[in-house]
C-alpha cells in the first residue's frame, strides 16, 4: 500500500514553504477585492514566478545584494550590477533565522541571515553592501559573512544634521563605489552614472504619478498592490519594471477618469507608517484593507521612502554626482535610526492633508526597537495634531491574525464614526 | 491458547486488536463508534472472536485504551493511549527496526510520542487547538471539495502549483476558506496538496516541540493518506514508517500489554 | 573714428605767423574757490561766485569793467537764463546738484570794430535747493556729460569742447596725454578754418590748426612743473582760445562799426597723467600673481586630500 | 495630475529656470555694462554693481559709490541738503531693492553674472566646485557687514574728525570702489582694461590699489573654484538685507511641506542651510540669499517653495517642474548631456 517517496531536500522544502507563503498571498490580492486591475498581472506573475516557481530573473548578470534602501542603487545599475535588496519578509526563513538570533530580534533581520544560512537563493547576490543602519542590521552583516559571503560594510551615520555626519556619508559612498567598481572592473563614469540617475529618476517619476491618483477621492489602486509595485522594485529588471508601471499608470488614468473606487463608499483612508512590509508580510495591510479601510499612503523604506525623494544634481559632473546621489540616501531619509526625527513626524502629518487620511496606523514589528521606541513620540505628535493613530506590534508569524484584525477593525470602525460625526 | 485483547475507543472508531502468547498480532477488528460506544464495543469484541474461533475464555487479558477505556468495565486493566501506542509501534515495527519517534493523527487529536532507548516514553506533545490537523480535519475537507476521503492522496500527487495553504487552524473556518479557494477556480489538486502541507506542518511543528529523532513512526487513520505520509515526510525532510495497520497501533500496543501483564502475574 | 593728426611741424610754422592774430588782452571766467572742507556751515553755501579775468594766466588780473556784459546760464536740461553783471563779480544760486554751463559775452565798439568778447566755463553744483530738486534727486541722473554740447543759440560765435580722446579711467577730468577735441561754430555752422591757440599756467602755448572737418584737436601735453614734486595730482590751468573777424556793418551802444572781432575763450583745467604716479603693469602682474598663488594652492590643497584610488576609478568622461 | 493641461501657471512652473536665468542675465548685463552707448540711464542708485567706472558704457550706477560720495560730507551739512540728498538716495535705492529684492544680485548684478559665467566655465571644464565648512561660513558671513561698516565710516572720517581722530586722507573717499573686483571687470568688459593699476601717488592710494588688485585675483580664481565667491563679502549684499523685509517680491517656505531632502541646499550657490532645514520661517530670504531662484527650481515638493511678488505667486516648486528640470521625464539614455 505504501509507496517509496521522493523526499525534499531541505532547499527544494523552504522553496516550498516561501511558495507557500507567497501564493496565498498573491491570492489574496487578486481575488479578495473588487475591481482588480489588469496591468498588476505583470506584478502578480512577476512575484509568483520568483518566490513560486523560484524562477532567476537575472541570469548572467552581477548581483548586488543591498541589505537596507541606503546603497545607491544609481551607482550599482552604472557599474552594470543588478541590485538586489535583501530584506527579507518570508515567515519560513524567519524561522530559520530565530535559530541563529536572539529571540527578541527584528523578524525582517531574522529572516534576512535566516535567508542567507539556508543559502537559498534564486538570484544570489555575488556581494552584499551593508549600510551600519540600525544595530540589527549591522550585526546581521557580520553574522551573514561568517556564512561565507562577501558583505562590506558601508558607514552611515545616525544623525543627519551636521556637518561631519554629511561628509562622512558622502566619503562612505565615494568608497562603496571604489569598492563596487573594483569588484566590476568598471570605471564609474560621467555617462554610466547619468543615465542611471535618470534612469531611476524616471521610475521614481512613475511611483510619483501613482500616488498622485490616491489623492482622489476614489482611489483607483489598493495599498497592498501599490505595496508590491515598490516591493517589486527590490529585484525586478528595472526596464521591465518601468514598462509595467507605464502601464499601470495608464489604467489607473483610466479608472480615475471613470471613478473606479476600490474602497467602499464610507472607507477611511489610512496612511500606514512603521515597519516596512516586504512581500509576503503583507499581514497588517491585508488586515486594515479587508477591514473595509483603504490606505492612501505611507511612510516605509519599502515604498514611500524609497521612492520619495529623488536625485537632485546641479552640475551634471561625476563629482557632483555622487555627492547629490549620497544626499539623496541621507538628508530625506526618515528612518527612525537617527537621533533626531522631527522630519517623519512633520512627514506623517502631512502625508496625512494630503492624501486627505483619516487616520494613521503605526505597525512595528516586535523586535524593531527603534520604531518601537519612536512609538511614542509619534503618539504624542498625532494626538496634537487630532489625527487618530493605531498602534500594532506585530512579527511575521501567522498566527497573531485573528486578535490583529479585530484591533484593526474597531479602529476603522471608529474612523468611520468619527467621520460621520462630522458630517 | 492464551489470547490477549486490546481494546481502543477512539473519538471515531473503536479499534481492537487480538493476540497470542508470542504477542504476534492474531487479528483486529475497527467498528465506528458513537453514542452507544460500549455496546459497539462488546459487539464488536465478540464478532472479532467469532470470525477468529476464539472462545471468550481464551481470551485471558484485557487492555482497553482510549478516550473511552474507563467506561469499558470488562477491562482487566486500563492504560494511556500513549503508552499503549508506544508498545504497539514498537512491537509492530520489529521489522523496520528501532523506533524513536512517533507520531499519531487521530480522529479528534494528533499526538507525538518520543521515545528512549529502551522504548519507554520519554516526552509526549497534544495539539492544543481543536480540530485542525487531525482525522476529523481531513473528512471535512473531502467533503467540500466533494471528493472521498481516500481520494485526498491521488489529488495531491496530481498537483502541480503551489500548494494552496489554508491559515486558519479551526476546521470551521478552514471550511470557508476552502470554499473561497474553490470559488476562485483553484485547482482541487493544490487544495488537497495545501491542506495536507498546513497539516504536515502542524505535526511537524509538534514532534519538533519534544525533540525530533530518527526512525519516525507514523500512524492513526490518516496515516492511510500516502498524501499527508508523503507532506509529513517532506516537512520533517526524511522518511517515516508507516505500518501495515495504522489505525491499530494503540489497540495492539494494549494487546501486548494485556500479554505482558498476564506473564508477569 | 576719427583719426588726429598732429601735424608738429606746420603748427610751428602757423605759431609765428598767427600770433599776433590773437588779441593780447583775453578775458575769461573764472570760478572763486571756496575753502568748502573747512569752512563749516555758512549761509551762502549755495552761491556760486565768478570773476572776470584779463589777461594770461600767468598776469592774472581781475577785470571789473563789465559793461554791456551778459551772463548766460545753461543747466543740465539745457534751460538757459539770462543775468547781468554789475561789478566783477558773477554770483548765482544753482538750484539743483549738478552740471551747468556759464557763458559770458562782452561787446564793445572800438574803432570801427565791434569786438565780442566771450568765454565759457562748465560749473560743477554739489549742492541744491532742497525743496526744489526733489524730482531731479530721485531721477539720479548720471549722464550730463561735460562736453559734447551743441552751441548756445545766444550766441554767434562759439567755441566747443568735444569729448576728449581719453588715455586714463576717470570720466571727470582732462589728464596731460588726453585729446581735446574742439569746434568752432558762427551762427550755427562749423567754421573749417579757424586755428586756435592753447596758453597754459606753465607758460607754453601754441597754436593748433583744423582738420579737413574743421576739427580741432591736440594733445594735451605732458607738464613737468615743480608742483608735480609736492602734489602729483596737482591740476593746472589752460585757456582754448578762438577768434574770428567777420566784415559786418553795424550800430552798437552809440558806436559805428564796419567789422565784427570775436575771440571766445575755453578756461579748462588739466592734471597730470595718472600715468606717471600709477602702473598698470603692476597691478597686472599683482593681479595674476595672485591668482597664480591661489590657483596653486588650491590645487595643491585639493591634491592632498585627493586619495589614489578616485584617480584610478573615477573617470570624469 | 492636473486638469488643466496647458495653464499658463503650469507651464512657468515647468520651466527651465537654468536657462531662463542664463539669458535673463545676459540681458541685464548688456543694459547695464552697455546700456550707456544706447542712451540708457537708469540713475545713481542702483542696488547692484553697475559700475560708475565703466564710464559712458554704465546703464546706470552702482549706489555703493553714490552712498560713500554722499556721506564725505561734513557732519554739520546733513542738517542741510546733505543729509537731505543723503536720505533721498536711500529712499530711491529703497525703491528700486524692493521691486526686486535680492533677485539684483540673482539676476542682475553684472558682477554676480560673471561669476556666473566662470561657475559655467568651470562646470564644462569638469573641476570640481569648492565650498567653505559650515564652521567657516558662519566666520565668513560677519565680513560684508565690517566691510558695509566701513565704507559708512571712512567717507565720514575723510570729512570729519570723528572721537577726535585725525581726519583720514582723501584717498580713502571710494574706500569700497578700491577694493572692489567690479570696479576692475565691469569696464574690462567695455573694453578698458585701465582699471588694473596700483597707485603710487600716496601711500593711501598704494595700499587700496594694491587690495583692490589683490582682491581682483582673488575673485577670478575664487569665483571659478567657489559659486558666487566674492557674494558672501559683498557689502551691497549686507546693505539690502537691512531693507529686506518689506521688498515685494520674496521666497516663501512652507515648512509642513518641506521633507528636508536638501535638494535646494545642493543647488543653493550661497550654501544656505536654513534653506533646506528651517521648517518655522516663512519668509526664506537669508542675508546670503540672492534670490536665484535656483532652491526653487531643484525643489521636488509640490508648492513647498515659491517665488512671491505681493502676495501672487509667480513661480513655485512642482514635482512636474522638478521631473522635467531634471529630464527624469522619459525613459531611456536620450538624455545624456
Amino acid at each position: 500500500m505504501h509507496t517509496e517517496h521522493t523526499i525534499e531536500t531541505p532547499h527544494q522544502r523552504q522553496n516550498r514553504h516561501k511558495a507557500m507563503e507567497a501564493i496565498s498571498v498573491i491570492n489574496a490580492l487578486k481575488e479578495d477585492f473588487k475591481f482588480p486591475i489588469q496591468s498588476m498581472g505583470y506584478f502578480y506573475d512577476l512575484f509568483e514566478t520568483v518566490y513560486c516557481r523560484h524562477e532567476p530573473l537575472h541570469e548572467g548578470k552581477v548581483k548586488i545584494g543591498t541589505m537596507c534602501i541606503q546603497i545607491p542603487s544609481e551607482i550599482i545599475y552604472a557599474l552594470d550590477g543588478v541590485p538586489i535588496r535583501l530584506c527579507n519578509g518570508f515567515y519560513t526563513d524567519d524561522e530559520i533565522g530565530s535559530d541563529l538570533l536572539p529571540q527578541k530580534s527584528c523578524p525582517l533581520v531574522k529572516a534576512t541571515v535566516g535567508w542567507f544560512a539556508s543559502d537559498n537563493f534564486s538570484d544570489k547576490p555575488d556581494i552584499t553592501f551593508s549600510p551600519t543602519t540600525c544595530d540589527q542590521k549591522t550585526k546581521a552583516g557580520a553574522i551573514i559573512e561568517s556564512f561565507g559571503h562577501t558583505v562590506i560594510d558601508v558607514g552611515f551615520p545616525r544623525t543627519k544634521e551636521s556637518e561631519e555626519s554629511h561628509h562622512y556619508w558622502r566619503e562612505s559612498v565615494k568608497s562603496f563605489a571604489v569598492k563596487l567598481s573594483k569588484f566590476q572592473g568598471k570605471k564609474l563614469t560621467r555617462s554610466n552614472l547619468e543615465s542611471a540617475i535618470k534612469k531611476i529618476g524616471y521610475a521614481q517619476s512613475l511611483y510619483h504619478k501613482l500616488t498622485e491618483f490616491r489623492k482622489n477621492k476614489a482611489v483607483p489602486i489598493l495599498g497592498v498592490d501599490m505595496f508590491l509595485v515598490t516591493n517589486a522594485f527590490f529585484f525586478d529588471k528595472i526596464d521591465e519594471w518601468i514598462g509595467a508601471v507605464e502601464k499601470l499608470v495608464a489604467e489607473l488614468e483610466q479608472r480615475a477618469s471613470a471613478g473606479v473606487n476600490v474602497a467602499g463608499k464610507a472607507s477611511p483612508r489610512i496612511v500606514y507608517t512603521g515597519s516596512p512590509p516586504i512581500f509576503p508580510n503583507y499581514k497588517i495591510p491585508l488586515i486594515i484593507e479587508q477591514s473595509d479601510a483603504v490606505i492612501v499612503a505611507d511612510e516605509t523604506c519599502s515604498s514611500n521612502r524609497m521612492f520619495n525623494d529623488m536625485v537632485a544634481v546641479d552640475e551634471w559632473n561625476l563629482y557632483d554626482m555622487i555627492d547629490s546621489v549620497s544626499d539623496k540616501y541621507l538628508k530625506a531619509c526618515t528612518c527612525p535610526i537617527f537621533t533626531q526625527n522631527d522630519d517623519r513626524i512633520r512627514r506623517i502629518i502631512q502625508l496625512v492633508r494630503s492624501y486627505s487620511g483619516d487616520g494613521v496606523i503605526y505597525q512595528a514589528f516586535a523586535g524593531c526597537q527603534v520604531y518601537e521606541m519612536e512609538q511614542r513620540s509619534v503618539l504624542a505628535a498625532m494626538e496634537r495634531e487630532g489625527i487618530p493613530i493605531l498602534y500594532i506590534e506585530s512579527d511575521y508569524s501567522p498566527s497573531q491574525h485573528g486578535q490583529l484584525t479585530t484591533r484593526v477593525e474597531a479602529f476603522v470602525e471608529s474612523l468611520k464614526n468619527r467621520k460621520r460625526m462630522k458630517k | 491458547m492464551r489470547y490477549f485483547v486490546g481494546i481502543d475507543i477512539g473519538s471515531t472508531a473503536i479499534k481492537i486488536s487480538v493476540a497470542d502468547e508470542n504477542k504476534n498480532l492474531v487479528g483486529h477488528k475497527i467498528s465506528a463508534s458513537g453514542s452507544m460506544f460500549y455496546k459497539y464495543a462488546q459487539e464488536a469484541l465478540g464478532e472479532l472472536l467469532r470470525e477468529l474461533g476464539i472462545e471468550e475464555k481464551e481470551v485471558v487479558y484485557t487492555v482497553a485504551t482510549g478516550y473511552g477505556r474507563k467506561l469499558f468495565k470488562e477491562a482487566d486493566e486500563n492504560v494511556s493511549e500513549i503508552t499503549a501506542n508506544a508498545i504497539g509501534a514498537q512491537q509492530a515495527a520489529k521489522s523496520y527496526g528501532e523506533i524513536k519517534t512517533i507520531i499519531n493523527i487521530g480522529g479528534q487529536d494528533s499526538k507525538a510520542i518520543s521515545l528512549d532507548a529502551e522504548g519507554n516514553v520519554v516526552n509526549f506533545a497534544m495539539n492544543d487547538r481543536c480540530a485542525a490537523g487531525t482525522g476529523k480535519f481531513l473528512d471535512v475537507v473531502a467533503m467540500n471539495l466533494e471528493i472521498g476521503v481516500d481520494e485526498l492522496s491521488d489529488y495531491h500527487f496530481k498537483s502541480v502549483g503551489t500548494p494552496l495553504s489554508i491559515s486558519s487552524t479551526c476546521a470551521v473556518f478552514a471550511e470557508s476558506e476552502i470554499i473561497g479557494l474553490l470559488g476562485n477556480n483553484h485547482s482541487v489538486e493544490d487544495i488537497v496538496s495545501g491542506v495536507h502541507y498546513s497539516i504536515a506542518k502542524r505535526i511537524v511543528k509538534l514532534v519538533k516541540r519534544i525533540g525530533v529523532k530518527e526512525n519516525v513512526y507514523f500512524d492513526g487513520g490518516p496515516a492511510l493518506n500516502d498524501g499527508l505520509v508523503s507532506a509529513i515526510e517532506n516537512e520533517l525532510g526524511h522518511k517515516i514508517f508507516v505500518p501495515e495497520y495504522p489505525q491499530i497501533t494503540t489497540s495492539y500496543g494494549a494487546a501486548v500489554l494485556a500479554c505482558d501483564a498476564f506473564m508477569c502475574e | 573714428m576719427r583719426i588726429f593728426t598732429f601735424k608738429m611741424q606746420t603748427a610751428m610754422i602757423l605759431v609765428l605767423m598767427s600770433i599776433s592774430l590773437f588779441a593780447d588782452n583775453l578775458l575769461w571766467l573764472d570760478e572763486i574757490k571756496k575753502k568748502s572742507c573747512c569752512k563749516g556751515a555758512d549761509q551762502e553755501s549755495g552761491i556760486k561766485e565768478f570773476v572776470i579775468k584779463k589777461g594770461t594766466l600767468q598776469e592774472n588780473k581781475k577785470e571789473h569793467d563789465c559793461k554791456n556784459a551778459v551772463i548766460y546760464i545753461r543747466d543740465m536740461d539745457r534751460v538757459v537764463t539770462e543775468h547781468n553783471v554789475s561789478g566783477g563779480k558773477i554770483s548765482f544760486t544753482p538750484e539743483y546738484k549738478g552740471g551747468y554751463r556759464l557763458y559770458f559775452e562782452q561787446k564793445s565798439v572800438h574803432e570801427g570794430v565791434l569786438y565780442v568778447n566771450l568765454s565759457s566755463l562748465r560749473v560743477y553744483n554739489k549742492e541744491g535747493n532742497i525743496s526744489q530738486s526733489l524730482l531731479k534727486e530721485i531721477r539720479g541722473k548720471t549722464n550730463d556729460s561735460h562736453y559734447d554740447h551743441e552751441p548756445l543759440s545766444q550766441l554767434s560765435f562759439e567755441l566747443v569742447m568735444e569729448k576728449p580722446i581719453k588715455k586714463h579711467h576717470i570720466n571727470c577730468c582732462l589728464y596731460s596725454g588726453d585729446i581735446a577735441p574742439f569746434r568752432v561754430y558762427y551762427k550755427g555752422d562749423i567754421q573749417k578754418e579757424i586755428p586756435l591757440r592753447v596758453s597754459m599756467e606753465s607758460g607754453w602755448s601754441n597754436v593748433v590748426q583744423p582738420d579737413q572737418e574743421g576739427l580741432v584737436s591736440f594733445e594735451i601735453p605732458r607738464n613737468s612743473y615743480a608742483e608735480t614734486e609736492k602734489d602729483k595730482k596737482h591740476s593746472e590751468k589752460m585757456i582754448v582760445e578762438a577768434s574770428y573777424d567777420v566784415n559786418e556793418s553795424g550800430v552798437y551802444d552809440g558806436g559805428q562799426y564796419r567789422s565784427v572781432h570775436y575771440v571766445m575763450t575755453l578756461p579748462l583745467s588739466f592734471a597730470p597723467s595718472p600715468l606717471e604716479y600709477e602702473s598698470r603693469t603692476l597691478g597686472f602682474a599683482t593681479a595674476i600673481g595672485v591668482m597664480l598663488v591661489f590657483s596653486l594652492g588650491l590645487y595643491y590643497n585639493r591634491r592632498r586630500k585627493r586619495k589614489t584610488p578616485k584617480e584610478i576609478y573615477f573617470d570624469e568622461e | 495630475m492636473t486638469k488643466n493641461k496647458f495653464s499658463l501657471r503650469r507651464s512657468v512652473n515647468n520651466m527651465n529656470l537654468v536657462r531662463f536665468r542664463f539669458w535673463f542675465q545676459i540681458v541685464a548685463f548688456v543694459l547695464i555694462v552697455y546700456g550707456g552707448y544706447i542712451g540708457l540711464d537708469l540713475g545713481n542708485k542702483l542696488p547692484t554693481f553697475a559700475c560708475v567706472f565703466n564710464g559712458e558704457g554704465t546703464g546706470g550706477k552702482c549706489y555703493v559709490g553714490e552712498l560713500q560720495h554722499d556721506l564725505k560730507h561734513p557732519l554739520e551739512g546733513f542738517v542741510g541738503f546733505a543729509g537731505y540728498a543723503f536720505l533721498i538716495s536711500l529712499g530711491m535705492f529703497m525703491v528700486w531693492f524692493w521691486a526686486l529684492n535680492k533677485g539684483w544680485c540673482g539676476f542682475v548684478c553684472p558682477l554676480g553674472t560673471m561669476q556666473d559665467w566662470l561657475t559655467m566655465v568651470r562646470e564644462k571644464s569638469k573641476i570640481r566646485y569648492s565650498e567653505y565648512s559650515w564652521a567657516n561660513r558662519g566666520k565668513i558671513k560677519s565680513i560684508k557687514y565690517i566691510l558695509l561698516i566701513l565704507l559708512l565710516l571712512l567717507p565720514v572720517m575723510i570729512a570729519n574728525s570723528v572721537f577726535g581722530l585725525p581726519k583720514l586722507p582723501n584717498g580713502l573717499s571710494m574706500p569700497f570702489c578700491d577694493i572692489c573686483p567690479g570696479r576692475m571687470m565691469i569696464p574690462a568688459f567695455t573694453g578698458h582694461f585701465n582699471q588694473f593699476y596700483i597707485d603710487f601717488s600716496s601711500k593711501t592710494d598704494l595700499v587700496m590699489t594694491t587690495l583692490g588688485m589683490i582682491i581682483v585675483g582673488l575673485f577670478l580664481v575664487g569665483s571659478f573654484v567657489k559659486k558666487r565667491f566674492f557674494c558672501y563679502f559683498c557689502p551691497m549684499a549686507a546693505l539690502q538685507y537691512v531693507f529686506s523685509k518689506p521688498a515685494l517680491l520674496k521666497l516663501y517656505k512652507d515648512g509642513a511641506k518641506c521633507t528636508r531632502c536638501g535638494d535646494c541646499y545642493r543647488a543653493c550657490d550661497m550654501d544656505i542651510l536654513e534653506i533646506a532645514d528651517d521648517v518655522t520661517s516663512k519668509n526664506l530670504v537669508t542675508e546670503d540669499c540672492t534670490l536665484c531662484l535656483k532652491c526653487v527650481a531643484a525643489c521636488p515638493e509640490e508648492g513647498c517653495l515659491e517665488a512671491n511678488f505681493m502676495g501672487a505667486t509667480i513661480f513655485e516648486s512642482t514635482k512636474e517642474g522638478f521631473i522635467l528640470r531634471m529630464a527624469m521625464d522619459q525613459r531611456g539614455e536620450k538624455h545624456a548631456h
